[in-house]
């Protein structure tokens, strides 16, 4: 390339230098990426702590140049409060998979989020449990199968998936809720916007916000990477609509 | 020209990056890497748009991209 | 064979490291014998390294781990690294030679070079090296009866037919690949 | 019976089926998540009931809930699920309820790591919930024992009202060795067999399973309650198993679960060495075979007591403690998933048991470990 | 210092505020919900953080993110608001991280009752939670050493980098005593003076809190790292009270908490009737005085070693492994609320030491009691 | 009265001849009586179980002539889950406080309505903590003054009342969810109604069920009973409004 | 004539009962009961509706409604 | 006053029970005493029965639960009945006449009747009832000074004129209830 050129796309500066140990394909990745470069464009990077669940994305401290703390499964909003509360002054977010968020951490994100916590929730849907090895998770679509749910899950027995971002945005404490993908370059630069949107809400300490991220997993979905992006649009989306959820300058209704 | 560079120690190949190429100029390497994986190329790199599509795909942030003057931002 | 055998199979996730050492387990069992196969495993993520230990016994079985082996089966790199130093002397080493290019260096090693992959492929699926490997070190040790683990392939596969056949294919392959070689005082 | 090579995990799955506990509530956790993939699709076959939970705070509320029931109950989970169920583990005692729950331990503490260890004895034996309460202890060293032993859990907690722990570490989960199931399979239990269980008042008073007495007289009499029933326990449930124990041993091994049966190879090896060393098994952990582990102990033949465990050191207070300081007592341990090798307890052996001019031999090496 | 007449949960709030721990996470909770209704109106003056959580799950968990910023963290619950803590704090202690928990003790187990007991020593000293860790613990007697303990659980947390626990019952929280206060309160702890702080990670490299380590050689090394923490921890930090020690003392008597203050008007009053009787009150409950005990237990005079606490028989455990069999171990308690009278305690030490012609007076008289 | 009087009001069967507990004018106990009422009129006390919470209503087994069991604070969707499951042939329903449901037990709530187990949640919410002694729930109303916010609830510091049946009935799992009062005679009637119904769905093997219920504390409110009546109406009303938010019949949305 | 009874020694002496009754003819006594509560009761018997209003109301069902004939349900 | 003195002030909530034992607290606390103020309370609900122990004491005081009290100051009949078996001989026992109509039946105590409520209903304040049992206890015991009492009152009330007033009237209707009668060295 000739000497004129510039770099447009590069590893953010807030990433580390080391190599993921996600499956191929896996949309963790391309998820961490938009966390680092929100930090970066924000320059927050230096007074950032990270919150990291128990589930695949346990290891995210290892990919990040920022401060981060291991929350047990499903607490991260908890240790959020808590770090937010006695340093009001530094940026901080929980970055958790659904297992970790809409199963054993319920309690947690929802009073988080009425409480108006200041701090920032990346929440990564894949529909299922991926560290473990695939069992069913709250969010699993209807006749999906796991290792759990064989024959597929069964919404007679245990129920539809659970939508947390229209969950949460019954809250009438101000918020900023998202739900967005990244199957495709064209979710993933929105993906990318509303998770900096996020992180500036939180900079300006204006209420706690959420961004859900349409993931995939395609070990444990038991399919290509490809044909998982395909899946997030067929099965995924229509059952979670993309979209605002909530916002803080939204008019109330 | 813009044009692109993989890491490939940090390709896994996953080939979401050959999936979205809008110029259909990304492969897969029939050599493995240090980890074992076949890795993306770029196939013909005079016709790379720079468009950033594959490295806003690449879960491994593998990929970097350049690109004439200022920055050429397709989306924003 | 009498008294206890214990073996290593090594390799990375995906080339059949379990299923084989299930296998020999499983035909172990059938023929009255106390058996024990332990896994290890690694991380709560995918890939990496993958290995089994098969312990058989006439009597009961103590530990489970086993600190020096009297066999490996070591299906690439690594492995051969990571186990070659605990093997007692005199153990049975088997390297697949498809991916494994160097030697042990230990001289106290009975020591037998198999490229399982090129055999397998060679039987038309890449997959069926795991059961050369077995074949080979099951005829050398005599661990269990040739005879035995056909059967206990049979049972385990009777329904998908090509598959049988492609396996027992490789259990000949296998046992061909250390004719002539025994053992079975020595482990 | 047929014999079958089965995961430690699944066979414990499939020996609740085999005691008539075909009620079963779970959640995720490494390394005994194949109990709940194993029992999702086998539990239909016997219209038995399986709940995946939202946590393991709600499981252990879950089988509260339904051992009220007067059905057997089971569940599953690892050294932080457990932690969690540590509220209504105290509940249950004290509402005198049966439930099994066995604990495939992991390295701690925290989060730790996924691999065997052994390192919650203090919490399955002394109580990690409040209160003055006690849980049936059992540990199992092989498959086949963990299936005779989830059996026996079961009527354990029937016979007692009371939890049962198994604890096994991810070695018993993991491992494949040949186990037999009872040829006839037990049924269900039939609630009206008893003269607690929630079944409806109809034409009989209400019952109420509880735990709250405000009147101090009544909640110190549940207390007594439990305490007698422990008291019996104690009695008539103590279990262990002796290896090698004979007049010429120098050395007394006490170990559990699957680091007794290392202990048992060490022993082998030893003796082929011209070392003397037995092996005491608890096989209850509470109640503990102290009496026992007392009299064995106390041979003259016996110069030390090792004990052995994957923790940096919990079921040795409890040797100590019956022990009384008649032998030194010493310990081993690897922890945070390390399993000791055999090599390792034989050189600590034989190290213990080297004559040596300085070293005062009747002292305890322990005293000189970490402790507290 | 000017005296202030004070009850134990508000002067337990305000020591926290005087030690520069103005950061407090609670859950309601009786006997101890008054130290949040203290602090809510008082940290807002100082510019503290009050946060009611949602439950004590989440607290434990606000408590554990706010220690990683190195400023100082309180919380206070009760019985079993503390068990719904057990993972949060093996987490904790597995992250070496400091945080004072209060634990005003009620009845168990179960919802048990709301009255002052000592039932959760096994829970505090020997670890609810999973993996090989340790609480230090501290057993005020009186609202003045509850102040003086919350102070000195703050500097021993920040030392050792580890949680500590204050264990009091319903009493120490309800009554009122007079008490002082430092001249001058402590500043908040300053994050930069920490090399463990997360501060934001502006040039230097990352700080990572965390427990897991997938390398088990890693994770048996922060175990070893714990461990030597407590082997200097027992070395250093352990701390009793003698009360009417003395070479005429026939019987030893060991309680901690109020139930020790119980026992001084115990010997005070035997006094008076010619039995001489000593106390020794172990005031950091984990290290455990053990040497110290031995010591006293085993001089010529001592012919019982007498344990009262208000529970079924927990201490006593670690009171038989320091004894070593050198002296009868007795146990009188109760439990459920109820505190025992300085009369009973007089009664049991009267029988006890009542010369028997045919009870073996070496014989532990606990050993005919409930035990396991 | 002359001999041709028939009684058309009298103590339900299913209540026990014990005199409660509660405060003077705390309406606890017409929720109580409601769900006697429902129990006798269905028939089915002799095959309930009812779960109890920790909160007031803790001893509310000794009003029943029906089999309980005590659950931990806030878990009696779980222990209700539990007992159902097993014994789908009977009728069990929790009564749960709202610092019980909406607070510490809010997963298990959540949750145990999302897998649409088959038993019914009475919800009885008083904007406190009764039982403690006054403390701020989640459900406390802005500006209301508790032991734990003695300057009233503070908004931007723990956010807004959690409104519980609007947030349950976001879930897609079919249920039947009704907010209700008894702070005046016919609000009670309607209370009632939608009380029987719940129980009525559960007899049906229908869905899960909850009612809630506003309440009144005098005590911890610190007014009289009747005062406390007139702020239900006042206050609580127009914030947590009464009505039907999910209905098995009604078409899915 | 309908009629109410109540069950002094279930009344706690809230006064709800005495707020509803459309007829005010409900009102306390000057004695207290035996938990020491000044209890409800009925001041003008004849002018009572059987309308349940004050039974409805009652948080310690105290109150017990008697009427002619057919059950009288007024809100069903 | 020397040595130890503990008293018992039992009655039902809302009496003021606990304010009153914690006046005397306070006051002896300023005279330099150990002092040791104990609630017994109840279950989490409202209502019944409420008492406080106050110990008061020239050196470190002991067991803060008294087995057998030197004084008790009972509001009501349950009071009566629960502490009168339990005090000591000799003790001080102040009944409050306007609630309770029997006596104790012991004859081993020191019995005074004090009709407080009326006393405290003509001084214009029903509440102030308490105030009265507390100097009549004050007065006859000796355990602090009546001086420092009100000192205490005023150091509490001194910014509600009214309240202080009516209270120190109460003081001295209360002292006058038990003039004559000095027990100081019997407790
Ligand atoms: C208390 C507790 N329970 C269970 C586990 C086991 N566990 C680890 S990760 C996980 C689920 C992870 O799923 P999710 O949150 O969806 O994340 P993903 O791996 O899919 O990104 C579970 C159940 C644990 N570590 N701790
Ligand atoms: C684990 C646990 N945490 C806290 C408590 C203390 N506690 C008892 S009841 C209660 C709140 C009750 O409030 P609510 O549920 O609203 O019921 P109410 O009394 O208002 O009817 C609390 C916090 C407890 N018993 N257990
Ligand atoms: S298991 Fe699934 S979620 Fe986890 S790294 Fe692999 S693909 Fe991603
Ligand atoms: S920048 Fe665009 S054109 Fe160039 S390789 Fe990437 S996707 Fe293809
Ligand atoms: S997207 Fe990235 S990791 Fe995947 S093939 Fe392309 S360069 Fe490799
Ligand atoms: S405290 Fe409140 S909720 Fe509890 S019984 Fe009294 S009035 Fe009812
Ligand atoms: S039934 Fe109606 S009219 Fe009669 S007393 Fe009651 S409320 Fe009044
Ligand atoms: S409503 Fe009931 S409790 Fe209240 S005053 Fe009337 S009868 Fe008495
Ligand atoms: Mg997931
Ligand atoms: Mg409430």
């Amino acid at each position: 390339m000739s000497s004129n050129l510039i770099t447009t796309f590069k590893r953010p500066e807030s990433m580390s230098d080391n190599t993921t140990h996600y499956c191929p394909g896996c949309t963790h990745g391309i998820i961490h990426r938009m966390v680092a470069e929100s930090l970066d464009e924000l320059g927050v990077s230096g007074r950032s702590v990270g919150v990291a669940p128990v589930g695949c994305s346990v290891l995210i401290y290892n990919y990040f140049n920022v401060d981060f703390i291991e929350a047990p499964h499903g607490r991260a909003p908890a240790l959020a409060t808590g770090f937010k509360r006695v340093r009001p002054d530094m940026i901080v977010f929980t970055y958790q998979g659904d297992g970790d968020l809409a199963s054993i951490g319920m309690g947690e994100i929802v009073h988080a989020a009425n409480r108006g916590e200041k701090f920032t929730t990346i929440f990564v849907n894949n529909a299922i449990y991926g560290m473990t090895g695939g069992q069913m998770a709250p969010t699993t679509m209807p006749n999906q199968k796991t290792t759990t749910s064989p024959g597929g899950r069964d919404t007679d027995k245990v129920g539809f998936p659970i939508r947390m971002s229209e969950m949460l945005s019954t809250l009438k404490t101000p918020s900023y809720i998202a739900r967005v993908a990244v199957h495709t370059p064209l979710h993933a630069i929105a993906a990318k916007k509303a998770i900096k949107r996020a992180f500036q809400l939180q900079v300006e300490n204006r209420c706690f916000s959420m961004v859900e991220v349409l993931s995939t997993c395609p070990t444990n979905w038991g399919i290509t990477p490809e044909a998982s992006t395909k899946w997030v649009e067929s099965d995924m989306v229509p059952y979670y609509p993309l979209g605002l959820y909530s916002d803080p300058d939204r008019e109330e209704t | 020209m813009p044009g692109v560079k993989i890491d490939i120690n940090y390709c896994k190949g996953c080939e979401l990056c050959v999936q979205v190429c809008p110029t259909h100029i990304l492969e897969m390497s029939k050599e493995i890497n240090l980890k074992g994986y076949f890795y993306a190329r770029l196939n013909e790199p005079t016709h790379c748009i720079g468009c950033q599509l594959c490295a806003i795909m690449c879960p491994d942030v593998a990929i970097k991209v350049q690109s004439h003057g200022t920055r050429f931002v397709l989306f924003e | 064979m009498s008294g206890q055998i214990d073996v290593v199979f090594a390799g990375f996730g995906g080339q059949g490291i379990m299923t084989a050492g299930q296998l020999l387990a499983y035909t172990a069992m059938e023929e009255g014998k106390q058996v024990c196969w332990i896994p290890s495993y690694g991380p709560e993520m995918r890939g990496g390294t993958a290995n089994c230990t098969i312990v058989v016994s006439d009597t009961r079985i103590g530990s489970p781990i086993i600190n020096n082996p009297a066999g490996a089966c070591v299906f690439n790199r690594p492995s051969l690294d990571k186990f070659v130093p605990s093997l007692r002397a005199g153990a049975l080493l088997l390297i697949n030679s498809s991916l494994i290019d160097t030697p042990s260096g230990r001289s106290d090693l009975i020591e037998v070079k198999i490229p399982i992959n090129e055999i397998a492929m060679k039987l038309g699926n890449p997959k069926a090296a795991n059961m050369v490997m077995l074949a080979a070190y099951v005829k050398a040790t005599g661990v269990v009866k040739m005879k035995s683990l056909e059967n206990m392939l049979i049972t385990k596969l009777g329904h998908k037919k090509s598959a049988l056949e492609i396996n027992k294919r490789a259990f000949k392959e296998g046992a061909k690949a250390v004719s002539g070689l025994q053992v079975r005082d020595k482990v | 019976m047929t014999k079958k090579l089965m995961k430690g995990n699944e066979a414990i799955g499939e020996a609740a089926i085999a005691a008539g506990a075909i009620n079963y509530f779970a959640y995720p956790i490494t390394p005994q998540s194949e109990v709940a993939e194993y029992l999702c699709w086998r539990l239909p076959e016997v219209s038995g009931v399986f709940v995946q939970g939202e946590s393991e705070v709600a499981v252990g509320n879950m089988i509260f809930g339904a051992a009220a029931s007067g059905k057997r109950v089971f569940t599953t989970s690892s050294s932080p699920g457990i932690s969690l169920m540590q509220e209504s583990i105290s509940y249950m005692a004290g509402a005198h309820l049966p439930v099994v729950i066995l604990n495939i331990m992991r390295g701690g503490p925290g989060l730790g790591g996924i691999l065997p260890a052994q390192s919650d004895y203090f919490q399955a034996t002394k109580g990690g919930g409040h209160g003055d309460y006690r849980l049936i202890v059992l540990a199992p060293a092989s498959v086949q024992e963990a299936v005779d032993l989830t059996i026996l859990a079961f009527d354990l907690a029937d016979k007692y009202r009371n939890p049962v722990m198994i604890i096994g570490d991810g070695m018993i989960g993991q491992m494949m060795e040949s186990v037999e199931f009872p040829e006839k399979y037990r049924d269900e239990n039939n609630p009206d067999d008893f003269d607690w269980a929630l079944t409806g008042a109809d034409n009989r008073p209400a019952r109420i399973t509880k735990s709250l007495y405000l009147d101090p007289k009544k909640l110190e009499d549940n207390s007594i309650k439990l305490a007698e029933k422990y008291k019996k326990i104690v009695e008539a449930e103590s279990r262990h198993e002796l290896y090698h124990v004979s007049n010429d041993n120098q050395l007394l091994i006490i170990s559990y679960g699957t680091m007794a049966r290392i202990c048992q190879t060490v022993i082998d090896e030893l003796a082929d060495e011209g070392i003397s060393v037995g092996l005491m098994r608890p096989i209850t952990l509470y109640p503990f075979p102290g009496a026992e582990l007392y009299a064995e102990a106390t041979k003259k033949n016996i110069k030390r007591v090792l004990t052995v465990e994957m923790s940096m050191g919990q079921m040795v207070e409890d040797v100590e403690r019956y022990v009384v300081g008649k032998k030194p007592v010493d310990f081993f341990g690897r922890t945070g998933g390390i399993v000791p090798t055999p090599n390792e307890v034989k050189d600590k052996i034989r190290e213990l048991l080297k004559p040596s001019p300085k070293a005062k031999k009747t002292k305890s090496s322990r005293k000189k470990q970490i402790k507290g």
